[in-house]
């Protein structure tokens, strides 16, 4: 295999969501690479240090209170002081929408995402909204906030280089932000199993200058009628 | 088979022979079982208010109260029969038995019609022909509640009806073993377990009565 | 019930019609050989089903080598070859999952070791209820014939995924499945009665049973485990059983429970699932720690270190396994405010099993360690299992789970949890205790080249699934070249797809020496591993009813390498000689119950 | 026989007359009217206690081994756990943060 | 000329066992037939010598709405087969405003025949992303070929309510057949993948079925002579019928017309057509 392909890195990220996503994998990744090494060297070590040789005779013990509370303690504490390293991230990430975000509507239906923009009256629901077909597109350095919807069954949206994963749940309506930092093209990706065709669910997540954001707003506002007849 | 048991538990493990701790502890699975059900109607009923209906509108409130009645007295005639076999006497507790049968019969009967009834006013668990009216409101009058209603309402009402049906046949069954003196008051595990089962299965009556037909 | 339950106790010791001995037989060494012969049937099928699934993985769309065989309705015949559908992957995928944790781990773990090893171990003649155990397996196979069957049915097998969420799994409109769905269920509903039936009687054994002197604090841990996970499954299955049923009927007579086209609640399926769902993760570790900690402290001849710790760690496990259902709903739309209780209750369960692994390697220290190969095999065990548990901790971490949930990391996280946990703990305790079912030894070298090759291979394949994780690709994806940002991950699919199936190919060399010592295997003593754990004073194989006489038990089950006796090992019957006391701790306390 | 000998013989008749007499009291109050919290609470309350009733004297729970019912009280707080936690899940569904 | 007499008595006997019998006997007199087709193959019940035709028009009135275009920037592949952006075909109105993709049929007239299956199939043909011919008729119990010419992955869920549905895909190019045994007015079929793909297929239990061409004329061939209602089927417009009487050697005159206001009409989907022949009988008819 192509071992260029390997690598402990998470991908490039290109939203406010990577510095703390990517920060808290690497401490992990860290931690728990630490433990690792060292009980499978202590395993390794101890099995051949201690394996069976004529007249060895293991020693007789039944365990150290000390020892264990110990090693109870250690984790436990690194542990729960992760979970509360995360909450703040969680909280920014699932929780808390940042003021002026851009509202957009995505829909996902076997096998499509379809992303209702405000029409220039910039309110949705409205007879202007327009529809677009497997691409969300979106100005850089401004929080989109997707209310994210699913027709027939349980979809996910994935925004790889977006660090974003939200399940689409019919019937409800489940809110999703992001904030990009770099203009281009991304994946959009189908996460949660959903039928035949859920591996043709993708499509592209296309970051715009706040000018040719516009421009592209208004120009597809003016070609409605969309499909979906 | 209870001395064995008792001479292969010298530790003192539940201190009950094995058959009723075996009857408890497949009852505490029926306990979850019935958790997930009634769980499942509570969440529904928080989350779709608008799918279920006041007591007593689509639902026989005073039937279902007398025949929570029986059910109970059921209940009462079944340790009569295990209080008869305590003091060895047969008789009583093949009466007793026999008027447990009965009245669980009985109470299974009752849902039956209930269900002929219900089912006849539209309140049906399929979500797609559901069209309950109000009790006695004329034909083509307003809908109640939604499919959840009917669904909900039947699963737990139907596997609580099931579990009475498989109660009565095993009390059946345990009336065939007394009648041929199977039960004696040094022996009594069959009877217990039987009691044990059927005194459960109406601790869950009492409760589905009370969340299912008047809240 | 009444009738069921009756048959408690009482055996007839004399001649035992063929018929009772081994197809309806109530003795609880043949049932868990019954249990033993079926699942490991069933965990041939499903490396089959992997098989194919790995094909498709490595060579996207490529023509299947045999194929062609296949019927229509799973392969594409093209003037090439045949290509696998969509429709027959998703299934693949879900009954991959659904066979090996229904009908391989699980009855290997708590239908083999827990039938074969729970009597003998706290020195009962059988289980509390023989008639019910054999109850048990019977209800098994029927369930295992049906979901064998779904094959065969138009449209296919289930395809909603081993977790079949609500919608999906609601109507064929949605997957192209339509009666497969519902055998899938009712298969899982007659599946959940059996091991219902089984657990009460592991529990009521396990209480009741128990030979003199053999109080809580003297069982092995293999009990101890086998027995808390009675307890996960009494109480864990019953909610799946409701769940499966409101998803019966949705399909069947078109309930709403879960279709939110009619006000049904998807997440209500997953809430009901996972509370199930976790308490099942743990139902198929336990035991294995149960069996790894027996074959480490005999095999290191040392005792286990720090036992009451152990008990608790899987006491602990087994109340925590309740509370942390909702950390496989993190992203799944839940109520955001729920994910860091999940998160904090999740970090929290790590800790018992890192005790565990603590206690593990310090049994190891200045040990006196024999390398056969059920140590080998345990000793694999613990290895994979660090590696499984500290993938856990990613997922564990809400932020990070947002960019990880549902890719190839979970895949490797559950197959080191699984495969290179459960599965290694399976070998350990097959080769461990095969002289006791069989009355011989399995082949030593035989076993070692299968076990060195397993090991390499295992990990070829699983331990790059967390690099595809990393690099986004998602789970249960037919084809996943249809995104151009996993295309460049081809040549790593394929380098898992060839050394899955040398993998695959190497198990034939278990199946091998698994028939062949069955037959010509060494014959094996009463007790071929000087093991102090009460089935060993018995003869290999055990007679009906096991014990000739009541055995008294004076000491705890890891006594090795103890001062008090010459040889390096101290039967739990061995009267006590010098110093250690042998007089019987008090009766078991409630906790020791309640867990 | 481990059973509740030795206890003269539970008052069956007395607890089957309570049951009868709050089963009638449900009823009636279920249609008081009165807003529907308390009325919840109230009926489940009433059905608890019934429950109790039920499971304490006919099934005799009151004269068994103490570790017995400890045991038969297991499930229960699992039963609180789910139910709590998907009540809790569901009064935020919909959008909005 | 003998076996033509035959046949012609035979099917006055069946016919009159209908007349007199009514309802309840058809079952009856169709088993009968199905009996005696089952024996040898069965040959068409009507006398080529003496049928006639109808053929005419299925016209639009009004302005018709404007058919939206297809985005199919996402399948590379469809869109490069389409020399211009394909548009949605659901309202297709030729010049001299003739109305496209409306499936006509004969309703009434023909119960008391039972008619052989077609052993030739059907073609529905997936292309450029789009299913060609956007309507099809087929018989019922007659194959109908599913081809995917596009080579990328289509998938065909067809969702009848008299006939078991199905929902298959085709990952490659390559061609499946199926059929449905109980006739329908209509059976609905999309391709999930493509949301904007959609056909239908009318499933009727005789051969006299057509679908108007782009300038909306169609022609029903070989009717034996008696008096037909027709009705033409149309996805968007609902439904319009026409009472007509073929006489031998003669055509008779359709004109169906569909107007805009007719756009919030009841469209029938899914409507077993023939009630006169229980469903039960459809299927052991044509197996």
């Amino acid at each position: 295999m192509n071992w260029g392909d390997w690598s402990w890195m998470m991908p490039e990220g290109f939203s406010t969501f990577t510095a703390e996503v990517d920060s808290l994998y690497y401490l992990i990744l860290w931690i728990t690479g630490v433990t690792f090494f060292a009980t499978e060297a202590l395993l390794i070590y101890f099995i051949v240090r201690y394996r069976h040789k004529e007249g060895r005779k293991a020693t007789y013990d039944h365990g150290s209170t000390k020892m264990e509370v110990v090693w109870t303690a250690i984790p436990l504490l690194i542990l729960i002081g992760l979970g509360a390293l995360s909450k703040g991230a969680w909280d920014r990430m699932k929780i808390d929408v940042p003021a002026g975000a851009m509202e957009i509507i995505v829909t996902a239906k076997q096998f499509e995402w379809n992303a209702t923009y405000p029409g220039p009256d910039g309110a949705l629901g409205t007879a202007d909204d327009f529809d677009v077909l497997n691409q969300i597109h979106a100005p850089v350095d401004q929080p989109v906030w997707i209310h994210l919807r699913a027709e027939d069954v349980l979809h996910s949206l994935f925004l790889p280089e977006m660090r974003v994963k939200q399940d689409a749940v019919p019937g409800r309506d489940i809110p999703v932000w992001f904030e990009a930092m770099a203009t281009g093209d991304y994946t959009i990706g189908c996460a949660e199993l959903c039928g035949i065709g859920h591996t043709t669910m993708n499509g592209t997540l296309t970051i715009h200058s706040a000018a040719d954001f516009q421009a592209w707003a208004s120009a597809r506002a003016e070609q409605r009628p969309q499909p979906q007849p | 088979m209870t001395p064995t048991t008792a001479d292969r538990a010298p530790m003192a493990g539940m201190k009950v022979y094995n058959l009723k701790l075996g009857m408890w502890v497949f009852l505490l699975s029926e306990v979850m079982f019935f958790t997930g059900l009634i769980g499942a109607y509570i969440i529904l009923r928080f989350a779709h208010p608008e799918a279920f209906a006041e007591p007593g509108v689509v639902l026989n409130v005073p039937l279902t109260a007398f025949n929570t009645f029986v059910l109970i007295c059921s209940s009462v005639t079944m340790v009569k029969a295990f209080a008869a076999i305590e003091q060895g006497d047969q008789q009583g507790l093949q009466k007793w038995l026999l008027a447990t049968i009965l009245l669980g019969a009985f109470f299974v009967g009752v849902q039956i019609v209930e269900y002929t009834i219900l089912t006849g006013e539209g309140f049906v668990p399929m979500a797609e022909s559901y069209h309950a009216i109000a009790r006695g409101a004329a034909e083509g009058s307003a809908v109640i509640g939604g499919p959840l209603y009917g669904a909900t309402f039947y699963t737990m009402t139907g596997f609580h009806g099931t579990h009475v049906s498989i109660g009565v046949l095993c009390l059946c069954f345990t009336l065939w073993r007394a009648r041929k003196g199977a039960y004696t008051a040094g022996s009594l595990g069959g009877v217990e377990i039987m009691g044990l089962y059927w005194h459960f299965v109406d601790l869950v009556w009492i409760l589905l009565f009370t969340i299912v037909y008047l809240i | 019930m009444g009738k069921a339950l009756d048959a408690g106790g009482h055996h007839d010791h004399h001649e035992i019609p063929w018929i009772r001995q081994y197809i309806f037989a109530t003795d609880h060494k043949m049932i868990a050989k019954q249990f033993m012969f079926v699942s490991l049937f069933f965990l041939v099928v499903g490396g089959a089903l992997a098989g194919m699934m790995r094909w498709q993985l490595g060579f996207p769309s490529q023509p299947m080598p045999g194929g062609m065989i296949l019927p229509d309705a799973m392969m594409a015949p093209t003037p090439n070859g045949a290509i696998m559908l969509p429709e027959f992957y998703n299934s693949l995928v879900t009954m991959h999952g659904t066979i090996m944790i229904f009908f391989a781990i699980m009855p290997l773990l708590v239908g083999l070791f827990g039938n074969l090893l729970i009597p003998l171990q706290i020195g009962a003649e059988d289980m509390a209820f023989p008639r019910l155990n054999m109850v048990s397996f019977w209800l098994a196979v029927p369930a295992g014939i049906l979901m064998l069957a779904s094959f065969g049915v138009e449209g296919g097998a289930a395809g909603a995924g081993w977790t079949s969420y609500a919608p999906l799994s609601t109507s064929g409109e949605w997957t192209g499945v339509y009666l497969g769905q519902q055998l899938w269920l009712a298969s899982l509903t007659i599946l959940g009665f059996s091991s219902l039936v089984g657990s009460v009687n592991y529990i009521s054994t396990v209480i009741n049973m128990r030979a003199p002197g053999m109080t809580w604090f003297r069982m092995p841990l293999a009990t101890w485990s086998l027995f808390v996970t009675a307890v996960l499954i009494l109480l864990a299955i019953p909610i799946l059983a409701g769940a499966l049923i409101m998803l019966l009927f949705d399909q069947t007579i078109g309930t709403g429970f879960f279709r939110p086209e009619v006000g049904g609640e998807p997440l209500l399926w997953q809430h009901l699932f996972w509370f199930f769902g976790h308490p099942e993760v743990y139902i198929l570790i336990l035991p294995a720690m149960g069996i790894t900690s027996e074959v480490l402290a005999n095999r290191a001849r040392k005792p286990i270190f720090g036992y009451h710790s152990m008990v608790l760690a899987i006491v602990g496990i087994g109340f925590l396994g309740w509370i942390v259902w909702g950390h496989h709903m993190f992203q799944s739309g839940m109520n955001p405010l729920l994910g860091t209780s999940f998160m904090i209750s999740t970090m929290a369960i790590a800790v018992p099993s890192a005790i565990k692994v603590f206690n593990w390697l310090a049994t190891l220290w200045k040990a006196d360690i024999h390398l056969d190969v059920p140590m080998l095999h345990a000793l694999a065990f613990v290895s994979m299992f660090i590696i499984g548990g500290l993938s856990g901790i990613f997922m564990a971490n809400t932020p990070v789970d947002i960019y990880i949930h549902d890719t190839y990391f979970i895949v490797a996280h559950i197959h080191y949890v699984l495969f290179g946990g459960s599965l290694f703990a399976i070998f350990a305790g097959i080769t461990f205790w095969f002289p006791k079912m069989f009355g011989r030894m399995m082949n030593e070298p035989l076993g070692k080249v299968h076990f060195v090759l397993t090991l390499i291979f295992y990990n070829l394949v699983f331990f790059p699934m967390h690099n595809l994780g990393l690099r986004g690709m998602m789970r249960r994806i037919y084809d996943f070249t249809q995104y151009e940002f996993l295309a460049p991950l081809q040549p790593m699919n394929q380098f898992i797809t060839v050394f899955a199936f040398l993998l695959i190919a190497t198990q034939v060399l278990f199946v091998i020496n698994f028939f062949w010592s069955i037959f010509k295997g060494e014959k094996a003593s009463e007790n071929p591993w000087d093991s102090n754990t009460l089935e060993w004073t018995v003869p290999s194989p055990p007679p009906h009813g096991n014990f000739a006489e009541m055995p008294m038990v004076y000491r705890g089950p890891y006594e090795y390498s103890s001062p008090e006796s010459d040889t390096d090992f101290l039967p739990q019957t061995t009267p006590p000689g010098g110093g250690s006391s042998g007089v019987p701790e008090p009766t078991p306390t409630p906790e020791g119950v309640e867990a | 026989m481990a059973t509740g000998e030795g206890h003269k013989a539970p008052p069956y008749m007395m607890v089957f007359g309570v049951l009868a007499v709050l089963t009638v009291l449900e009823v009636l109050f279920a249609f008081t009217g009165l807003p529907k919290i308390w009325l919840a609470l109230g009926l489940i309350a009433m059905a608890l206690w019934k429950a109790v009733l039920v499971a304490l004297y006919y099934m005799h729970l009151r004269f068994e081994p103490t570790r017995l019912w400890v045991m038969a009280l297991v499930p229960v707080p699992l039963a609180i756990i789910l139910v709590a936690v998907m009540i809790k899940e569901i009064f935020t569904t919909g959008s909005g943060f | 000329m003998i076996d033509r007499l035959w046949q012609n008595r035979g099917v006055a006997v069946v016919a009159a066992g209908l007349m007199a019998a009514g309802c309840g006997g058809s079952e009856g007199g169709g088993s009968d037939t199905s009996g005696g087709g089952a024996a040898e193959p069965a040959a068409s019940p009507v006398d080529a010598a003496t049928v006639g035709h109808a053929s005419g028009m299925v016209t639009f009135a009004g302005t018709a709405p404007a058919m939206a275009e297809i985005d199919m920037s996402t399948e590379a592949t469809c869109a490069a087969k389409h020399s211009m952006t394909p548009t949605d075909e659901t309202v297709v109105v030729g010049d001299g405003g003739g109305l496209a993709n409306v499936f006509v049929y004969v309703k009434e007239g023909l119960e008391s025949l039972d008619f052989p299956t077609p052993s030739d199939a059907v073609l529905l043909d997936q292309d450029g992303c789009m299913y060609i011919p956007h309507v099809i008729g087929v018989q019922a119990g007659q194959d109908f070929m599913l081809r995917n010419s596009d080579g990328l992955l289509h998938n065909i869920n067809a969702s009848p309510t008299a006939n078991r549905g199905f929902n298959v895909s085709q990952p490659v190019s390559m061609e499946a057949s199926r059929s449905f045994p109980t006739a329908e007015i209509m059976v609905p079929v999309r391709c999930d993948v493509h949301g904007w793909m959609s056909s239908y297929i009318g499933v009727v239990d005789h051969p006299y079925f057509a679908v108007t061409g782009p300038d909306g004329s169609v022609s029903l061939e070989g009717l034996p002579p008696g008096n037909y209602v027709v009705e033409a089927w149309h996805e968007v417009y609902g439904t319009v019928t026409q009472s007509i009487t073929v006489a031998t050697g003669a055509t008779a005159e359709l004109s169906l017309e569909f107007t805009s206001g007719m756009s919030a009409a009841h469209v029938p989907l899914g409507e077993p057509l023939d009630l006169m022949h229980p469903q039960g009988q459809r299927v052991v008819d044509h197996q």
